[in-house]
């Protein structure tokens, strides 16, 4: 099992597109809102662009946890975006989780950007099923030990 | 069962037509039970092709592996057909090729074999080993009847048939000119028992499951190579700039790999099973193909191989796909 | 070229905002060790002049030719520093921004953990700058007309605004007349105000004015090019009339020998024309046109002895060889005004639609009480399929008059057994108004509506709701099941649910209120335009709230019924809108083209369209190349039409084609940096 | 040297005295048998064919990180193979270990490798001669070895049935031996005798093979042969057959590299890949199967001899067993035969 201890802090991290969520993540600063610093963001500019590819390679390189997050279904700046990545991350997720990944590791989420709050309640979300399954070292690749 | 000299008579008509440059069919393999391809381009050689439940090999491979060498200056590269043997489950594999446009309808000549089933080789190596002179194997009724070094032995169909057979939904080829012989329905259902199972054990118990079977795994990307949707000009796979996975072979990078090729066959994998078959190693490859396939059937009602003109499974959406996972 | 990377690094404190948290020194400190940085620095105010001015003068004195500065969002200050660089010589896309004001100094009170996040953030630039490329800004010029599709009272609307701008228009109409469904009604609610009055005085400044070239009976046959540049072609329809002589005395209609057989559309088939005829009296153009499917010489080959029409004609207009033109133009803008059809009842077989004479959709009733309707305004029991032809000398009886008319709303909305869930917006209104006619006309007449929920949510309309209910008008609540005929009556049966109790409503007419749907040839607009149609099958907008007369194409925008139903107000209200949005390219003259487009490895890609598939934006096409010899089909990016979402990138398996800014080479060394633990 | 005997009720003991080792046997993983390090006897899985991977991977190892390095750091880490320790290949078959011997040449010609021959130097092979009859794809007498060769082992066991007859081949083996000489007893009379017959009819039973005398300078009037693109037609160009093959011994060197820091390795390729021979620039100059398939069998079977005077080839078979479309190798030399 993997080790659980209280003082784990995870890293996650997160794949925002630039109209809805990275802009919620923004309003999160701007109303000085705070959570917890355990979330890196990689902006893109549509959560359609992110390759579900980019969670194994996170996972691979010592993230704990991924997010993506893009706006609300209809409310994609490029229109369909969201929905290409809803069914992306639908299916690795699951493959994931069959391989024996945790799915609290591989979470999506719907942030638009008046969701400053939400972005909080989100990434509180993330990181406490991140914390409750413990660091992710399965595959993470070998240190190289210098 | 497929007439084999009716085969050879259209094979021969096909091979002679001006328009077609080759006809990839089986023949005899060099020992034991094995067949093996054979690339058929003038009538004489037509004598060669056979049809049996050893003629596992998905030869729809051929039509995308085809080397196409740089054409000399002054000449026209040779834009003439090519003529396929296809089962069942191998038509799924033009369908889905042409749905990705590897080729028009118009290019190839399809023979198409209405399949009652094909042997695991494995098995019948387990049951027979070591078996030199060219054996054969033939269906009758439902026994495997086969024959070597002057004996004949019967066995129940169920115990060599390949286990994507005992779940082809398919058997009679969904794409043809010719059809060899009468259409069969399908044997069975898939009821997924196995990815269900799998499902159901916890994180670690998979994970356990999965490192056994990916630690031996050597990375000849032979699963790859074989697999007749597998056909980049340049594999993102092998690439070095951006390199996805490293080339050297640990957990890490093997569990990588297999993450992504089995996502790069999400909705586009047609069940024919070679990617197992081939593997040296016997990596369970069509579980998680299987694992794909069954999520994708139940979440999309999506079954890839059978209509060309569906559009590419993750090139589409619904508006109102599933989203209960999402934040 | 873009060289090897010279990275400079500027890590702002934004007074106390970021620096009351994260350790600013510490941060520079940590960026002075990051590979290919030459120089790392802190400021106050980057975005201040003087802080400016120290990436500029970096770039003069180390040569910099990659910029981080670690600040606010890029959503904040990503221009002004991209002026900056340009301004330092340098390509503006060799900027990459490290938010650690907003996603960090703003939102966590640890210093320790905050600088921290700050590091790897300020890293995770760092390796995606080394790896950053120029990217062209590129504008392009707009040609300075419009093409207007479908000239309804939005496609009219928008031609007079723009054209009154003083831009060219091109307005193309399918039917013989503009107008569209509004010149069909009789009055409109909730004011009451003659639907032609209004409406003819702006169909004819469309025809005169200088700046529109108005084609009517005519259709698009192809668009391609891009917002700026489209190149169009329209196929006017041959009349066998020339438009140039015809005076539209209307001589020949009379004497047609098809006169009075053939349903006429604009009537919704209750009214009778010839082969040769003019949709209604005020048609715009006032041109007649000969139909050609009905049309016994041209159908036929003969029509008596000569036709008649030819015959009558003193203007020599009549000329049955004349062919179709194909007319080709170009045009900056795009908007399409193509409105819609109705419901068609004979979908809900229960309200015997078709079945009975005097069950009539409303659009039928707005022609029957119409001044200029084929009865003249008179509101009379129908007698369908009948010949109309009168005898020499026949007296014929006069028709009947309806005692009592039922109205049955939402027919075809709200009604997922029809596969149309949304409300039609303007039905409840439009019974309301007929109703009211309808007691105008025959004050003895007893008026009953069957509604569901009466949606009276526009300006003055609850006031025009309740001033029917005032004049006498019953309205039931209740979805009737069935209409059926007992005598000479026509029975209505449903259930009032307001009193739970089912009843049978005897009745002398009927009138469905049959709802606006998408238009059954949509799928030609479509087709050429590459346009999405939300789930109701209506074109779909680029965003529902704040882009609601675009579309995903730059440069092509809606209005009126075809993006969705509404009533006049709206669609005029939104052919406004679309007007001013088709004019702002075109008062520029130029257009800013996405830089961080995607883009193509030709020598990779597989050809298999996923991309395009993908692409929300039909940016993407194949093309055929040759490779070594070999003819293969390749994906081609129209760089005008591509919006940088990036949505092909993820789809392309073989990572053939890539955003530029956003490539996967960029990307995954941000992933490892942050990955590390 | 002497003989001894091993009996089948004490193996178990024996292996555990050698996991104080580095302690690699052939193993069962699900239905595959692979060498690997194994901590605990019962890992052990004697009752074998052959394996599917060949042991070459442990003196060869798949990847090898060669040296790490750090970012503004000249320092280079080099690998100390002496740290892996003593190794015991345990239970491997008389064409693997001859295997070794063919792939010394190359690792010990005009650049001595340090890793690989630092590693050979380590290990002692313990061998298992193949009196079970041999698979049907053998034809190790056809290149030069016999099922129950001693060539480069340390010491051979030969299964009589209810023990294995032990012979220690060299002073390494004899060592080896001498730690497990507790429960070793000295082999009874006969023992030697039924050994050597054993050893006999399994070489009566290696049923194919192959005349290999004048392949070596036929192979080259060969060249432009139309042989080479009707044998290679089916290949998929996967490599099994290189990867997996006892004396292939390609690699490529990468660097890989995580934020700072790197490590230079060293790893399997296959000339059957197409990418083996392609240039940066573009040009590949074996551009197809056919090419591919011909360099293999010259390779094993002109070049290399004709540089150090041994078949690149033991004939262990795994070529042909494991080829997904039944390319066979003495199909091809048989071609090459009589053309
Ligand atoms: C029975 C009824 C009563 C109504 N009463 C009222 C009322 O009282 N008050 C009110 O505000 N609203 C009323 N409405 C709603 C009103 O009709 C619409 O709001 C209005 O007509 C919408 O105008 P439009 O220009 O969008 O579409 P349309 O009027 O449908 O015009 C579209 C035009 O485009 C043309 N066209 C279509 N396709 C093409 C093509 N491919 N190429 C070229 N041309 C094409 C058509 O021929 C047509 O001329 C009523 C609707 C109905 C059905
Ligand atoms: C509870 C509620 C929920 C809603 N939810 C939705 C919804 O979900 N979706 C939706 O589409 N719509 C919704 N709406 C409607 C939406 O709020 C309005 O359509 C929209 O805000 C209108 O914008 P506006 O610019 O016209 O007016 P306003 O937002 O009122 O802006 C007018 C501005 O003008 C300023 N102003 C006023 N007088 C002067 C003056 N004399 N000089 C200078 N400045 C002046 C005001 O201070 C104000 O800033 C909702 C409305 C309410 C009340
Ligand atoms: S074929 Fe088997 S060993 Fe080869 S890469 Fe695939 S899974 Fe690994
Ligand atoms: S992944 Fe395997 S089963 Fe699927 S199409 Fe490819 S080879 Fe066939
Ligand atoms: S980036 Fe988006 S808009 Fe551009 S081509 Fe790709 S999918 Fe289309
Ligand atoms: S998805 Fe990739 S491989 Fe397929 S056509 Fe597009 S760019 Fe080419
Ligand atoms: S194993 Fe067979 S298919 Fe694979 S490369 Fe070798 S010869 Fe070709
Ligand atoms: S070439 Fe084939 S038979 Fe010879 S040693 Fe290699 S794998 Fe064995």
């Amino acid at each position: 099992m993997a080790e659980k201890n209280s003082d784990f802090e995870p890293n996650i991290v997160a794949f925002l597109c630039n109209w809805c969520s990275y802009a919620g993540a923004d309003l999160a600063g701007t109303s000085r809102i705070q959570y917890p610093s355990n979330v890196r963001v990689i902006r893109v500019m549509c959560s359609g662009r992110v390759n579900p590819l980019f969670v194994m390679n996170a996972l691979q390189q010592g993230a704990d946890g991924v997010l993506i997050s893009g706006c609300h279904p209809g409310d994609c700046h490029y229109m369909q975006g969201n929905y290409y990545a809803r069914r992306r991350f639908m299916l690795m997720r699951n493959f994931l989780e069959y391989l024996g990944v945790e799915p609290e590791r591989v979470r999506m989420s719907w942030v638009s950007a008046s969701e400053g709050a939400k972005w909080k309640e989100v990434i509180e979300e993330v990181v406490s099923g991140v914390k409750s399954v413990g660091p992710m070292n399965k595959f993470q690749r070998r240190q190289l030990n210098w | 069962m497929v007439d084999v000299e009716k085969l050879r008579e259209i094979a021969r008509e096909v091979v002679s037509r001006e328009d077609v440059r080759q006809l990839i069919g089986y023949r005899q393999g060099t020992y034991g039970f094995r067949a093996r391809p054979a690339f058929i381009t003038s009538p004489e050689e037509v004598d060669q092709l056979i049809f049996s439940p050893a003629c596992v090999n998905n030869l729809a491979t051929y039509l995308t592996l085809e080397e196409r060498l740089p054409v000399p200056r002054g000449q026209e590269p040779d834009l003439r057909k090519v003529a396929v043997m296809v089962k069942g489950c191998d038509s799924r594999a033009l369908v889905q090729q042409m749905e990705e446009k590897a080729y028009e309808r118009d290019r190839i000549v399809v023979l198409g074999i209405p399949c009652t089933g094909v042997v695991d080789m494995d098995k019948v190596e387990k049951r027979f080993p070591n078996v030199l002179s060219r054996g054969e194997i033939a269906l009758e009724g439902d026994k495997f009847v086969l024959s070597f070094d002057g004996k004949r032995e019967e066995v129940p169909k169920e115990e060599l048939l390949a286990d994507k057979c005992k779940r082809c939904r398919y058997p009679t080829p969904l794409v043809y000119d010719q059809l060899l012989d009468e259409e069969v329905s399908r044997f069975a259902d898939d009821d997924y028992a196995d990815v269900l199972a799998l499902e159901k054990r916890s994180a670690e118990e998979k994970w356990a499951y999965w490192e056994e079977k990916f630690s031996r795994c050597i990375r000849c990307y032979s699963c790859r190579n074989v697999c007749p949707m597998c056909y980049c000009e340049d594999c993102v796979l092998d690439r070095l700039n951006p390199q996805w996975m490293r080339r050297s072979v640990d957990i890490s990078e093997t569990t990588a790999y297999h993450i992504a090729r089995a996502y790069h066959l999400a909705g586009r994998c047609i069940q024919c099973g070679e990617c197992q078959r081939v593997c040296p190693v016997e990596i369970p490859l069509m579980e998680l193909n299987r694992k794909f396939y069954k999520d994708v059937e139940e979440l999309y009602d999506y079954e890839p191989g059978t209509d060309a003109e569906a559009p590419p499974l993750l090139a589409t959406f619904k508006v109102d796909d599933r989203e209960d996972f999402i934040l | 070229m873009n060289g090897k990377p010279k990275i400079g690094v500027y890590v702002c404190h934004c007074g106390t905002n970021i620096a009351g948290v994260v350790n600013v020194e510490e941060v520079v400190q940590f960026a002075s060790t990051l590979p290919d940085v030459v120089v790392a620095r802190n400021y106050s105010y980057m975005c201040s002049d003087p802080g400016q001015a120290l990436i500029t003068d970096d770039i003069q004195n180390y040569g910099l030719n990659r910029v981080v500065v670690a600040s606010c969002s890029p959503r904040m200050h990503e221009p002004t520093f991209r002026k900056t660089l340009l301004s330092g010589g340098l390509n503006p896309y060799f900027l990459e921004m490290a938010n650690i004001r907003e996603q960090c100094s703003w939102v966590h009170e640890d210093p320790i953990a905050a600088t921290e996040k700050a590091k790897r953030i300020v890293e995770a630039a760092v390796v995606k700058a080394r790896r950053l490329e120029a990217l062209d800004v590129k504008e392009v010029d707009v040609e300075p007309a419009c093409l207007i599709i479908g000239a309804g009272i939005a496609g009219i609307q928008a031609a007079l605004d723009i054209a009154d701008a003083g831009f060219k228009v091109y307005l193309v109409e399918k039917s013989p007349t503009v107008g569209g469904h509004m010149a069909q009604l009789d009055k409109t609610f909730p004011t009451l105000d003659c639907s032609a009055c209004i409406l003819t005085p702006k169909m004819v400044d469309v025809a005169n004015h200088s700046n529109i070239e108005l084609m009517t009976y005519s259709q698009v046959e192809e668009i391609s090019g891009y917002i700026g540049n489209f190149q169009v072609k329209v196929r006017k329809k041959s009349r066998f009339v020339d438009m140039e002589k015809c005076t539209g005395c209307g001589a020949c209609a009379e004497v047609c020998r098809m006169a009075g057989r053939i349903p006429n559309e604009f009537d919704e088939g209750i009214g009778m024309r010839g082969a040769i005829y003019l949709p209604f009296p005020q048609a715009v153009p006032a041109k007649y046109t000969i139909d050609k499917e009905n049309c016994l010489f041209l159908s036929k080959g003969k029509c008596g002895e000569s036709p008649k029409c030819k015959e009558a004609c003193q203007a020599e207009a009549i000329n049955f060889d004349l062919q179709d033109e194909i007319v080709e133009f170009k045009v900056g803008t795009i908007i399409v005004a193509t409105g819609y059809d109705v419901f068609d009842a004979r979908k809900k077989p229960e309200y015997a639609y078709g079945v009975y004479d005097n069950v009539l959709t409303a659009l039928e009733f707005e022609r029957l009480v119409n001044a200029s309707g084929p009865t003249g305004g008179k509101i009379v029991m129908l007698e369908r399929g009948k010949k109309k032809k009168k005898k020499e000398g026949e007296e014929v009886e006069p028709p009947k008059v309806p005692k009592s008319i039922t109205f049955i709303q939402c027919v075809g909305s709200r009604d997922k057994s029809v596969g149309n869930e949304y409300c039609s917006r303007v039905c409840c209104m439009y019974t309301a108004k007929l109703a009211h006619l309808a007691k105008d006309k025959i004050p003895d007449c007893e008026v009953t509506i069957f509604y569901m929920d009466v949606r009276a949510f526009g300006k003055g309309f609850e006031e025009f709701y309740d001033r029917v209910r005032r004049e006498g008008v019953r309205y039931i609540r209740g979805n009737p099941s069935e209409i059926f005929k007992r005598g000479d009556k026509l029975v209505v049966k449903a259930e009032d649910t307001l009193t739970a109790t089912p009843l049978e409503h005897e009745t002398d007419m009927v009138v469905l209120s049959v709802g606006l749907v998408p238009r059954s040839d949509n799928r030609e607009i479509i087709d050429l335009l590459k346009l999405s149609q939300s789930s109701d099958l209506f074109y779909l907008e680029a965003h529902p709230k704040l882009r609601p007369v675009d579309t995903a194409s730059d440069g092509v925008f809606l209005a009126g019924v075809c993006q969705g139903p509404k009533d006049i107000p709206d669609a005029v209200a939104q052919a406004k809108g679309a007007a001013s949005a088709a004019m702002i390219p075109m008062a520029s003259g130029k257009v800013k083209v996405e830089a961080q487009t995607s883009v193509v490895n030709e020598a990779t890609c597989r050809g298999c369209g996923f991309c395009v598939a993908v692409c929300p934006f039909t940016a993407i096409e194949l093309v055929e190349v040759n490779r070594n010899g070999w003819p293969v089909k390749v994906a081609r990016v129209n760089e005008a039409l591509c919006k940088g979402c990036g949505a092909c990138a993820a789809a392309c398996l073989s990572g053939s084609i890539q955003q530029r800014s956003f490539k996967d080479i960029q990307i995954l060394p941000q992933i490892q940096a942050l990955g590390v633990k | 040297m002497a003989v001894k005997k091993l009996n089948k009720d004490k193996v178990k003991e024996a292996l555990q005295e050698l996991t104080k080792f580095r302690l690699i046997a052939p193993a069962k993983s699900d239905e595959v048998v692979v060498f690997k390090q194994i901590s605990d006897p019962e890992e052990a899985f004697l009752d074998y064919g052959n394996s599917t991977v060949p042991p070459k991977k442990v003196v060869f190892p798949q990847t090898e990180t060669l040296f790490r390095f750090q970012r503004g750091n000249p320092e280079l880490r080099e690998k100390n193979v002496e740290e892996e320790g003593t190794t015991v290949i345990f239970g491997l078959r008389p064409c693997d270990a001859r295997a070794m011997s063919i792939v010394d040449n190359l690792f010990s010609w005009d650049y001595e490798d340090p890793y690989y021959l630092k590693r050979r130097e380590l290990t002692t092979l313990v061998g298992m001669g193949c009196v079970n009859p041999p698979s049907v794809n053998c034809f190790c007498t056809s290149v030069g070895g016999e099922p129950c060769g001693t060539e480069n082992l340390d010491i051979l066991l030969i299964d009589l049935g209810e023990g294995y007859l032990v012979r220690e081949l060299t002073e390494k083996g004899k060592k080896l031996a001498e730690t497990i000489g507790s429960f070793l007893e000295d082999a009874p009379g006969g023992s030697e005798a039924k050994a050597e017959e054993l050893s006999g009819s399994a070489k009566e039973a290696v049923s194919r093979s192959i005349d290999t005398s004048g392949i070596e300078a036929k192979l080259p009037t060969l060249w432009e042969s139309p042989l080479w693109k009707e044998v290679s037609a089916a290949c998929l160009g996967c490599g099994i057959c290189t990867y997996l093959c006892p004396t292939c011994h390609c690699f490529d060197i990468q660097d890989e590299v995580e934020g700072a820091e790197g490590r230079r390795c060293r790893m399997w390729d296959s000339c059957m890949f197409r990418a083996h021979t392609l240039h940066a620039s573009g040009p590949n100059p074996r551009p197809a199967r056919k090419e591919r398939t011909r360099n293999r069998i010259n390779h094993k079977y002109s070049y290399f001899p004709g540089k150090f005077g041994v078949i690149a080839c033991v004939g262990c078979g795994r070529c042909i067993n494991l080829c997904p479309v039944n390319i066979d190798i003495l199909e091809i030399l048989g071609k090459v035969v009589e053309a």
